[in-house]
C-alpha cells in the first residue's frame, strides 16, 4: 500500500513518551526512494499515455500523485513538528541542550536550534532600550524573594548584586526571584510552599 | 558574649544582608529553624539554610559556603565547643549561637565580639568568673616578657633577682592553674540542656508582634521533644508548657473574640490550639489502644508489659475500663464514640489502681478543619521516625528535609506518613527491650551497664540512629529497673548498635541512672578520656556528647577504660 | 488554544494525517491500469470498473474529486445508516476508541467529500458530541483519578477530557498555592524522569 | 498562610494592582519601622499623579497601564493577532527603568522599597507575557500573518518592527530548514516550500468571553446550519460569548474588551 512508511514516522512520533525521539534517517530516506519511484512511474505513465486514447492512465497518474502529496505531507509534518518541540525546548531547557536530547537530533535541527536562538536574542534585544528578556517572568510575581530548595549540587551561583550562593544539595535559600526563576524552570531548584 | 536584646543585637543586626543558617539534626533546631525562616521570609532577610550532623559537617559545610557571608547563626550546633577555634573564620565574621546543649564553651561565652548567644545566661549553670578561667598575664607570656623589659642591667644582678620572684611566681601560678582546671572540670563534667531553641525563637517573633498559631506550635513541638527524650526533667516541662499555655490562651484570645469575623466564631480551618490533659500514651489517638499501652515506656514499664503477668495485667486493665477486646484492637478513632470519650476518664480512674498515676501530662493539641486532630507528642514522634527513616536513595538530607516539612499544615500526608513510620519504631523498640530482657542481654559491666545490639539482629539497622537509640536505651533502662528493683536504679546503661557495616563503626549512646531522675550527663567528659586513654579510634562528632562513634574492634577495650575510669 | 487549532484542518496536524488515514469503501466506475495490488482480494494487474476496495480517505477523496470521477466513495461502515441509529438512540455508551479513534475528525472530512448524506453525518456528529461532551466535563470535574470508562472516548474527546482535568488542577492550586508558584518546565521533568529509569535500568 | 487575615493589620489593598499581600500582612506596624522621613519623597504612590508627555496627547502613566492591561487581556483570547501597542510597551518600559533607578537610592532595608519593587516586576510580568503572546503567534502562523501585513500596508501595520524583522527571519528559518532537510531530496514540482497552503490559519469562527465598553448596535452574525444571520446589540457593561468573527473589528476599535 502506498506511504505506509512515511505514516510510520507520524505514529512513531506521536507514540513516543520521550522528550525527544531519534531523528528516523533510514525511515525518512526509503520514503524519498518510494517517491522518486512512483514519480518515474507517473513520467512513464505520462510520456506513453499519448498511446492510451481513453485516458484510463490519467487515473494512475492521479492515484500516484495523490500518494506523492501525502508522502510529502507526512514528512513535512514529521519535520514541523520535531522542530516544534526543539523550539519548545529553546523557552524550557534555556540556550543549552542537554547531550542526551541533542544525541537524539540530526544535524540540521541544532543548526536550526542555533540559528533559532540567535534569531530570539536579536528580537529580544530590540524591545526597549536595554532588551527584555522574555524567557523570564513564567508566573505573575507575588512575592520578591521567594524560598528554594536546591535538587542538585550545581555549585557557586553569582547574582548580578555581586553576592555568590553556593547551590548544594539539600540546602534551603531564600533568594531574589528573578535570579533564582531560570534555575527552577530547568530544574535545578524547587520552590517550597508553607 | 550574650546578647541581651534580641530585637537590636541579633534580629536588626542581620536585618539587610545574607545570613547562613547551619542546623542540627533535632527535632528543636528545626522547629527553630522554622519560625527564623517565617521571620527572614516577612522582612525578605536572604538566608541560605544546611543542615549539619556532625563537627565535621559543620566544618566542611562552613568551609563550602562562607564566602562574603558576615553573619553565621548556628541552632543547636557548635555551642559546646570552641567556634573560633574549629572554622577558623576571617574577622568581620560574626557568629550567632542559639543552642540548648550545655554546658556552652567558655571561649564563646567570653569571646569579645566574634561569638554571640542568643539569650540571657540563667544563674544555675555556674559559669565561672572571667579571670579565674583566663588570665591576661598568664605564665607562658610572663616569662619572656620579663627578659627584655631592662636589658642594661647586669647579667648576674638580674639573674639573682629573677630568681626568688620567679619562684614566688611560678607557685602562685600553679595554684591559680590547679585552681582554674578544678572550675573547669566542674563547669564541663555533666553535659545537660537549657531552654528550648524554639521557644527563644517564638519569644522574638512574638516581641516583633510576627507571632502566628503555627509559629507557636513550633515552639510547642520543641519544648515536647525535649520532655519526651529525657532532656530536661518533668519540672522543667512544667514551667515551660506554663509559659506556653500564656501564650496559647492570648492567641487563641485574639482569635475567638475577633469583632471583623461576620459569624463571630472564626471559621473551622483557622488552626487552634488547645492546652488539655493529655495521656503519655504514644500515638493512641492514631492507633489502637491495646497496642498504644504495649508500646509506651511508662505504662509498658509500670504493667511490665513484656512478661506474660504482664499480658494478664493488661487485659485487666481492659477489662476494669469496660473497653471489649474488639474495641481496644480497633484503631482509636474508628471505636465507638461513647468509649471514646469516657476512655480519659476511666483510665485516669484506674490510675492508681495499677501504679499508673503519672500516666498524665499536661500537653497541647492542634486542631484546623473538620478532621486534623494532633497531639504535640503525636507530632514529635513522627517527627523523629521521619528525621531517622534514612533507605537506600533516601539520605539523611533527604530525611532532614522531609521532617522539616511535616510541620507544615498542607503537608498533612508527610505527617501521617511519619506517624505510621513512629508505630513501626516504637514497636521494634518494644520488641528489642523484650529480647533484651527475656536473653538477659543487659550486662553489669562494673559501675555501669551495657548493652549491644549485634550486627544480625531484627532490624538492627533502625539502631543505627542516634535519637532512636537513645529512646530504646531509655526503655531498656527503666525495664530492667523495674525488673531488677534496689540494685539497677543507680546505675547509668550504655547502649551500642552496628552503625556502618563496611566501616565497621557502631553508635555508642550513655544515659544517665534513673535514681538521680535529672537529665545531667556525665558520659561526655567520661567517653572523652576513655578514648584518649585507650586511643581507641573514636569520632566524638555528634553535637549531643552522650552519642559517639566507635571502631567495632576497640568495643570491649573502650568499655573497660570506661569501667576503670568510673569506679 | 491548542484544541481550536485542530478544528482548522491544520497541514501538519498529526491528529489531521491519523483521521485522514482511515479506510473508506471506494467502487471504481474506471479500468485503472498496473495498480492491481491495491486490491488484496485479487491478484489481477490492473483494477477492472466496479472493483469495491477499502482505500485511505487521503486517496478516495482525490479519486472522487477528479471529473469524470474514478471511483465513488461509499460510507464507511462507522457513519452507515446501522450505526448512525445506534448513535442517535444512545451516544454515551458508545466505544468510539474501539470503533474509530478520530470518529469526529474523520466525520468532518467525509462531510467535505459532499456526500448525498453528508447533511446526515453532520447532524449525528454534533448530536452526539453535545450529549457525550455533557459526560466528559463531569468526569473532567468530579473525579481526580482517571475515569475507567474514559477509554471509551475518541481522539478529540480524549484532549477536552485531560484539558479539563488539567484546568481542574490548576484551579485547585490557584486556590491553594497561588498562581505563583515557579515549576520546572514539563519538558525538563520529562528528561529527569527518563534519565532516572535509565539509571535504574542500568544497575 | 493565606486563608486568615492577621487580626493586628487591617489592609487596604490599591484595586488596580493588588500589591502582594504576602510582603504587606506580616510587616511591623507602620509606627515602628525605622523613622519614616517625609521629606525623601521623591516616589509619593508609584503612578498616580506623575505625569507623562507621551507624543500624542498628555495621558497619565496610569492610563498607559489601563491599555496596556488591556491590550494583553484581548492578545491572550483573541485567536488572531491583534495590533501592537508597541509605543505603550517602550513608554513603560522607559518608566520602569527610572523607576528602578529611583528605588535604587533608597536604603536597602526600606519597606517602601519592596513595595515599588513589587509593582514593577508585576508590570515587567505583563509586557513579557504580553510579548510572548504574540510572539508564539507568529511563530505558529507566520507566512499568514506576514502575507496580511503586506496587505495592510506599512501605515497601519500590526506587528512592531521588532516583531516583522523576527517574523521574516523565522519564515526563512523555516524554509530552509525544509528545503536542506526533506524537499531537496524529492521530485522537483514537490520540492516548492509553498507557505501559504501549508500554515495555520487562526480558526476565527473560535468562541471567545467579552465586555461591552459601550453600546454597540447592530453586530452581524452569520447564521450556520439552519438559522439565518442575525443582528444583535450589546449594551454597555454586558458581558457575552461569541464568535470571534463578527465582533473583530468592534475590538480593534477599543469598544469591546475580552475577559
Amino acid at each position: 500500500m502506498f506511504c505506509e512508511k512515511s505514516l510510520n514516522l507520524i505514529k512513531e512520533l506521536d507514540r513516543s513518551t520521550e522528550a525527544m525521539p531519534a531523528f528516523d534517517d533510514d525511515g525518512v530516506r526509503q520514503v524519498f526512494e518510494e517517491m522518486r519511484g512512483l514519480y518515474d512511474q507517473n513520467v512513464a505513465a505520462a510520456n506513453d499515455s499519448t498511446a492510451d486514447p481513453d485516458g484510463t492512465a490519467i487515473a494512475g497518474i492521479a492515484i500516484r500523485h495523490a500518494a506523492l502529496e501525502r508522502n510529502k505531507r507526512c514528512l513535512m509534518a514529521y519535520v514541523y513538528n520535531r522542530i516544534r518541540k526543539v523550539r519548545n525546548m529553546r523557552w524550557q531547557f534555556g540556550s543549552i541542550l542537554p547531550p542526551e536530547i541533542k544525541a537524539n537530533l540530526c544535524e540540521p535541527e541544532i543548526q536550526w536550534f542555533n540559528s533559532y536562538s540567535k534569531t530570539l536574542a536579536l528580537y529580544m534585544k530590540s524591545i526597549g532600550d536595554q532588551g527584555l528578556n522574555l524567557a523570564q517572568d513564567v508566573k505573575p510575581p507575588k512575592s520578591l524573594y521567594v524560598e528554594v530548595r536546591s535538587l542538585t549540587d550545581y555549585g557557586k551561583f553569582e547574582m548580578d548584586n555581586g553576592e555568590v550562593v553556593l547551590l548544594k544539595k539539600h540546602s534551603t535559600h531564600l533568594m531574589s526571584r528573578a535570579q533564582c526563576e531560570p534555575l527552577i524552570i530547568q530544574g535545578i531548584l524547587e520552590q517550597i510552599t508553607h | 558574649m550574650y546578647v541581651d536584646n534580641v530585637i537590636e543585637g541579633f534580629y536588626n543586626a542581620v536585618n539587610g544582608s545574607r545570613v547562613l543558617l547551619f542546623v542540627n539534626y533535632d527535632i528543636d533546631a528545626i522547629c527553630a529553624a522554622r519560625i527564623l525562616q517565617h521571620l527572614f521570609r516577612c522582612d525578605t532577610i536572604a538566608y541560605t539554610l544546611v543542615p549539619v550532623s556532625g563537627i565535621q559537617d559543620l566544618r566542611q559545610a562552613y568551609e563550602e559556603n562562607c564566602e562574603e557571608v558576615k553573619y553565621v547563626v548556628l541552632v543547636n550546633c557548635g555551642g559546646t565547643i570552641d567556634i573560633v577555634e574549629l572554622l577558623e573564620p576571617e574577622e568581620h565574621v560574626i557568629f550567632y549561637l542559639l543552642d540548648s546543649h550545655r554546658p556552652t564553651d567558655l571561649c564563646n561565652v567570653f569571646s569579645s565580639s566574634q561569638v554571640r548567644i542568643i539569650g540571657n545566661s540563667d544563674p544555675e549553670e555556674g559559669i565561672p568568673e572571667f579571670d579565674d578561667v583566663f588570665r591576661e598575664d598568664s605564665d607562658e607570656e610572663e616569662d619572656n616578657s620579663g627578659e627584655d623589659s631592662d636589658p642594661e642591667e647586669s647579667r648576674a644582678a638580674k639573674r639573682m633577682r629573677m630568681s626568688e620572684e620567679a619562684i614566688l611566681k611560678r607557685r602562685e601560678n600553679r595554684l591559680w592553674a590547679e585552681k582554674r582546671d578544678r572550675i573547669v572540670f566542674n563547669y564541663t563534667q555533666f553535659s545537660y540542656y537549657g531552654k528550648a531553641s524554639a521557644v527563644q525563637m517564638f519569644e522574638l517573633a512574638l516581641s516583633l508582634s510576627k507571632d502566628t498559631t503555627d509559629l507557636l506550635w513550633c515552639a510547642i513541638i520543641g519544648v515536647t521533644e525535649q520532655y519526651l527524650l529525657g532532656k530536661v526533667e518533668k519540672q522543667q516541662y512544667v514551667l515551660d508548657s506554663g509559659t506556653l499555655q500564656g501564650y496559647v490562651s492570648k492567641l487563641s484570645h485574639n482569635l475567638d473574640e475577633d469583632p471583623t469575623e461576620a459569624a463571630n466564631s472564626t471559621p473551622v480551618t483557622v488552626p487552634r490550639i488547645s492546652f488539655t490533659k493529655d495521656l503519655q500514651l504514644a500515638l493512641y489517638r492514631h492507633w489502637t489502644v491495646e497496642a498504644s499501652l504495649r508500646h509506651s515506656m511508662y505504662s509498658a514499664c509500670k504493667l511490665k508489659l513484656w512478661t506474660l503477668k504482664g499480658e494478664r495485667r493488661l487485659h485487666e486493665l481492659l477489662v476494669d475500663m469496660g473497653l471489649p477486646l474488639v474495641q481496644s484492637r480497633q484503631k482509636f478513632s474508628a471505636m465507638d464514640m461513647v468509649l471514646r470519650q469516657e476512655f480519659h476518664s476511666m483510665i485516669e480512674k484506674l490510675a492508681e489502681k495499677y501504679e499508673l498515676d503519672q500516666l498524665v501530662f499536661a500537653s497541647f493539641i492542634l486542631q484546623y478543619g473538620f478532621r486534623n486532630k494532633y497531639c504535640a507528642s503525636d507530632v514529635v514522634y513522627s517527627m523523629l521516625a521521619l528525621l531517622e527513616s534514612t533507605g537506600r536513595e533516601k539520605s539523611s538530607k533527604d530525611c532532614f528535609l522531609e521532617a522539616m516539612d511535616a510541620l507544615s499544615r498542607p503537608k498533612k500526608n508527610l505527617l501521617e506518613d511519619g506517624i505510621e513510620k513512629a508505630k513501626v519504631m516504637l514497636t521494634s523498640i518494644f520488641k528489642m527491650v523484650q529480647a533484651a530482657l527475656d536473653m538477659q542481654m543487659v550486662i553489669s559491666g562494673g559501675p555501669f551497664l551495657y548493652f549491644i545490639i549485634q550486627e544480625g539482629a531484627l532490624n538492627a539497622r533502625q539502631f543505627s540512629h542516634p535519637h532512636t537509640l537513645i529512646l530504646l536505651a531509655q526503655f531498656v533502662l527503666q525495664a530492667y529497673v523495674m525488673v531488677r528493683k534496689k540494685k539497677a536504679t543507680n546505675l547509668p546503661l550504655i547502649a551500642s548498635a552496628p552503625l556502618d557495616a563496611d566501616e565497621g563503626t557502631c553508635l555508642v549512646v550513655g544515659i544517665p541512672p534513673v535514681i538521680e531522675d535529672s537529665p545531667k550527663n556525665f558520659f561526655g567528659k567520661a567517653f572523652e578520656q576513655a578514648a584518649e586513654k585507650t586511643n581507641a579510634r573514636a569520632q566524638l562528632d555528634y553535637f549531643d556528647s552522650s552519642v559517639m562513634k566507635l571502631k567495632m574492634e576497640d568495643r570491649s577495650k573502650f568499655f573497660d577504660a570506661l569501667a576503670a575510669l568510673l569506679s | 488554544m491548542s484544541l481550536c487549532q485542530s478544528y482548522v484542518p491544520n497541514y501538519f496536524s498529526i491528529a489531521d494525517i491519523l483521521a485522514t488515514q482511515e479506510r473508506v469503501p471506494c467502487k471504481f466506475e474506471m479500468q485503472v491500469k498496473h495498480l492491481g495490488f491495491l486490491d488484496p482480494g485479487s491478484d489481477k494487474r490492473d483494477i477492472e470498473i466496479g472493483t469495491s476496495i477499502e482505500l485511505p480517505l487521503w486517496m478516495a477523496s482525490v479519486l472522487n474529486s477528479q471529473r469524470p470521477s474514478i471511483a465513488d466513495v461509499g460510507l464507511p461502515k462507522v457513519f452507515k445508516e446501522a450505526y448512525r441509529d445506534i448513535m442517535k438512540a444512545d451516544p454515551c455508551v458508545v466505544d468510539l476508541h474501539k470503533l474509530a479513534k478520530y470518529f469526529y475528525e474523520f466525520g468532518m472530512n467525509l462531510c467535505m467529500l459532499k456526500h448525498r448524506e453528508s447533511a446526515e453525518i453532520a447532524n449525528v456528529l454534533v448530536e452526539s458530541f453535545k450529549q457525550r461532551f455533557r459526560q466528559i466535563l463531569d468526569w473532567a470535574q468530579h473525579s481526580t483519578t482517571e475515569v475507567a470508562e474514559s477509554k471509551k472516548l475518541d481522539n478529540t474527546e480524549k484532549i477536552i477530557y485531560q484539558m479539563g482535568r488539567e484546568v481542574g488542577s490548576r484551579l485547585h492550586m490557584w486556590l491553594t498555592e497561588g498562581g505563583s508558584l515557579i515549576t520546572a518546565a514539563d519538558m525538563v521533568i520529562q528528561h529527569k524522569k527518563m534519565k532516572l529509569t535509565q539509571k535504574d535500568l542500568l544497575h | 498562610m493565606k486563608e486568615f487575615r492577621p487580626p493586628n493589620f487591617p489592609l487596604t489593598c490599591r484595586e488596580s494592582i493588588d500589591v502582594n499581600f504576602n510582603v504587606l500582612k506580616n510587616r511591623r506596624p507602620l509606627s515602628q519601622t525605622s523613622c519614616y522621613n517625609p521629606d525623601l519623597d521623591t516616589m509619593e504612590d508609584t503612578f498616580d499623579d506623575e505625569d507623562f508627555l507621551s507624543d500624542q496627547e498628555d495621558i497619565s502613566v496610569q492610563k498607559v497601564l489601563q491599555t496596556l492591561e488591556e491590550a494583553w487581556l484581548n492578545e491572550k483570547f483573541s485567536p488572531e493577532l491583534l495590533p501592537s501597542q508597541e509605543d505603550y510597551v517602550h513608554c513603560m518600559m522607559d518608566q520602569i527603568q527610572q523607576m528602578e533607578d529611583n528605588l535604587n537610592k533608597l536604603k536597602k532595608t526600606d519597606f517602601r522599597g519592596e513595595v515599588h519593587h513589587m509593582e514593577l516586576a508585576r508590570i515587567r510580568y505583563i509586557i513579557t507575557s504580553y510579548l510572548r503572546t504574540r510572539l508564539d503567534k507568529i511563530e505558529l502562523a507566520t507566512a499568514h500573518i506576514l502575507e496580511q501585513e503586506a496587505l495592510r500596508g506599512p501605515e497601519n501595520s500590526y506587528l512592531s518592527e521588532g516583531e516583522l524583522k523576527f517574523a521574516k527571519e523565522f519564515l526563512a528559518l523555516q524554509e530552509s530548514h525544509s528545503k536542506q532537510l526533506v524537499l531537496r531530496h524529492m521530485p522537483s514540482p514537490f520540492q516548492e516550500f509553498m507557505p501559504t497552503q501549508q500554515t495555520l490559519v487562526p480558526n476565527l469562527r473560535s468562541h471567545v468571553f467579552l465586555r461591552a465598553k459601550k453600546d454597540v448596535q447592530s453586530v452581524v452574525i452569520e447564521g450556520d446550519r439552519d438559522n439565518r444571520d442575525e443582528e444583535v446589540d450589546l449594551d454597555e457593561n454586558s458581558q457575552h460569548i461569541m464568535q470571534y468573527q463578527p465582533i473583530a473589528t468592534y475590538l480593534k476599535d477599543g469598544s469591546l474588551q475580552l475577559i
